[in-house]
């Protein structure tokens, strides 16, 4: 009895720890991070869930973006908070659309956005959608003149108020349309949207290149010799 | 190749159909916040911006959106009839028309004479007229679905419009601990650097003996007033040197007094030959006039 | 029954508007402010108490900060919310000499160091050294003044890898180094350090100098006095 009672002690005390750290950090917060502030073996998962549980119903909530915690106040509050405005980054359509296209093709090289929407990108597009801070460049496609590939960013589901990326509105039906993979001519390659910490198997990372440009090189060589 | 820009102002030639007239304002409208309404519905006059359509693409879907016809019910071939018309009529009254709008004609065409003929005697790899029309068809409705998901995207309730996070992370307090490090070497280094820098400091420059001329010659005349002997000046040096040798000052100093000396008159100086022994001897009137 | 639902209803919204208002602001905010958010005539104090005390047992509180509402969190979850961050520096070269020349010299009083560098030595210097753990008093000197000796720990030994102290380099190690050259003069000598344990003859124990020191300082003046 005592004992139950002194695990339920530590789950408060742990839960109370998680809620205080993810309220004073600027950032949202992983699990793995959360994990080294306590002790070993706690289920830090578990009490999240039971904290965003507690907050389901109250003016802040905890929410889960890709993984990482962070307390957020609820949507339907929005017109008591309308004085914390801060001033919108407005897109053009051109932006817009790109972000579109870049958050549900990702990895997409520039090729591809160009090859989605008929048309060549300005730089500045990308440029702006750079500085929202809201896309990145995630590494280089594995293929020939290693383009750059581009994904969004945790603040990009932060801003736009997604747990992950497969919570993009609508991603699964696009998805079972084709909508997002290739039917296309075989030069051209869609690839498909995940959730994509890491790079993909096409993908190097961004200061691998050159090495590996001129192993590329040589293996092409190696095949045009046809030895 | 990047598009031509290009921003076309005419206006509105009388026999236009009125259908295109309507697809105007409605692209226009459609297509730019930044063009206001008022502008765009100004009489006559309107402001076409063939650059306002972001490529071929787009204006192929303002043409099949203009039908409001579902994308993926539409006649490829239809659409292709009505892109190639209305370049036809952009041509018609002589307006530049970018490039890959042209490409885009004349692909068209193309597609719907692959589309009209029969298709025997096509070669295996390239594909046919309906899987090109299949092909178009399918990036148009992509191209419709990412510009519904870029609105949607921006329809959502959004961080620090709709949703707030802590009006100031209160952050983590941070004590930090200093670790120190050096290597043997750096110690070592530091404490020879020093030793050896010391040595230095502790030098004293020793006072640097100066034989003067006033002292060589107050020597001099007092050795010389005893004899009026020609006396060899390295011996006179040597007396005043006694053990030691003599020294650069020493022999410099006595040569410029044997000189000042020489040209009061009251030596003499003597000398067989270059690098010959010198000799000195006092002269005895002057001495004696000296002594007066 | 239903009108009273609503009421509760309202009554909720309202402590949900306050939470986040709170959580938004960047400064507290009085009862003032936060009563020309809600409708006329809400008791925002008696709000605020319920809010309070719904969070009196959570990782996060609502406090009041002169008369100013805001969140705060827990005062005893400080520890776990303190983050502990080990700075790696180097030794300055001052540092790095002095303790060379504690090191070579031990037992050596701070007029003695400043005697061999032949500057002043800052204090702090020796309250870094200090503070590293390397060096340590070890006593007093048995001289007018009763200085304080230093010299060096065994976590010296233990940093600089050195068995014992009269393992570090003599003279003609130093020299075959190449760090001592040949403009030394003859009689020059590197101390031999020796591992001292124990108080050298004329050294008194730190805590033992207040007794002796007036016993000292009887002597001095008795010898002053010249009887």
């Amino acid at each position: 009895m005592s004992d139950e009672q002194a695990l339920d002690h530590e789950r408060l005390d742990d839960l109370r720890i998680l809620e205080a750290l993810i309220f004073v950090s600027p950032d949202p917060l992983s699990v793995q991070a959360l994990s080294e502030e306590l002790d070993e073996g706690v289920d830090v998962s578990a009490l999240l869930e039971q904290l965003k549980s507690d907050y389901s119903n109250r003016g802040i909530q905890l929410v889960s973006l890709d993984g990482k915690w962070a307390f957020r106040t609820a949507t339907d509050l929005a017109p008591f908070l309308t004085k914390y405005k801060v001033v919108k980054k407005k897109l053009t359509k051109v932006a817009q659309e790109t972000l579109a296209i870049i958050a549900y093709h990702q990895p997409v090289t520039r090729a591809e956005i160009e090859d989605v929407r008929g048309v060549q990108t300005s730089s500045g597009t990308l440029d702006v959608l750079l500085e929202t801070g809201w896309i990145k460049m995630r590494g280089r496609r594995r293929a020939p003149g290693r383009p750059i590939t581009y994904g969004t960013t945790d603040l990009f589901l932060d801003q736009f108020g997604l747990g992950a990326v497969d919570d993009l509105p609508g991603l699964r039906e696009l998805k079972g349309a084709g909508l997002l993979d290739g039917t296309l001519p075989a030069n051209f390659e869609v690839p498909s949207s995940q959730r994509l910490e890491t790079l993909m198997d096409d993908e190097v990372p961004l200061d691998e290149d050159i090495d590996e440009d001129v192993d590329h090189k040589v293996d092409n060589e190696g095949d045009g010799g046809g030895f | 190749m990047p598009a031509l820009k290009l921003k076309l102002e005419f206006y509105l030639p009388p026999n236009l159909p009125q259908s295109r007239n309507d697809q105007w304002e409605q692209d226009a409208s459609s297509q730019s916040d930044e063009l206001c309404a008022d502008e765009l519905g100004a009489e006559d006059r309107l402001l076409v911006e063939l650059d306002g359509f972001e490529g071929p693409l787009d204006l192929l879907l303002a043409l099949a959106r203009e039908k409001k016809l579902d994308i993926s019910q539409i006649s490829i071939a239809d659409l292709a009839t009505q892109y190639i018309e209305y370049i036809n009529d952009l041509k018609k009254h002589r307006l530049e028309i970018a490039a890959d709008y042209l490409v885009m004609a004349a692909w068209l065409v193309f597609l719907k004479s692959k589309l009209i003929l029969p298709s025997e005697e096509e070669e295996e790899e390239s594909p046919s007229g309906d899987q090109l029309a299949a092909q178009l068809a399918f990036r148009l409705k992509r191209l419709e679905a990412m510009r519904a998901k870029g609105h949607e995207l921006m329809a959502r309730p959004q961080l620090g419009q709709e949703f707030f996070a802590v009006g100031v992370p209160l952050g983590r307090n941070t004590v930090s601990k200093i670790e120190y490090k050096a290597e043997l070497f750096d110690l070592l280094k530091a404490y020879s650097a020093q030793q050896q820098r010391q040595v230095v400091q502790g030098y004293k420059v020793k006072r640097r003996q100066v034989w003067s001329i006033k002292k060589a010659r107050n020597r001099l005349s007092s050795l010389l007033g005893m004899s009026i002997e020609w006396a060899p000046i390295n011996e006179l040096i040597a007396s005043f040197m006694g053990a030691e040798a003599p020294m650069k000052t020493t022999v410099a100093s006595t040569f410029g007094a044997t000189l000042e000396m020489a040209r009061d008159g009251v030596i003499e100086i003597k000398q067989s030959g270059p690098f010959q022994p010198l000799y000195v001897k006092s002269t005895p009137n002057v001495e004696e006039s000296a002594d007066e």
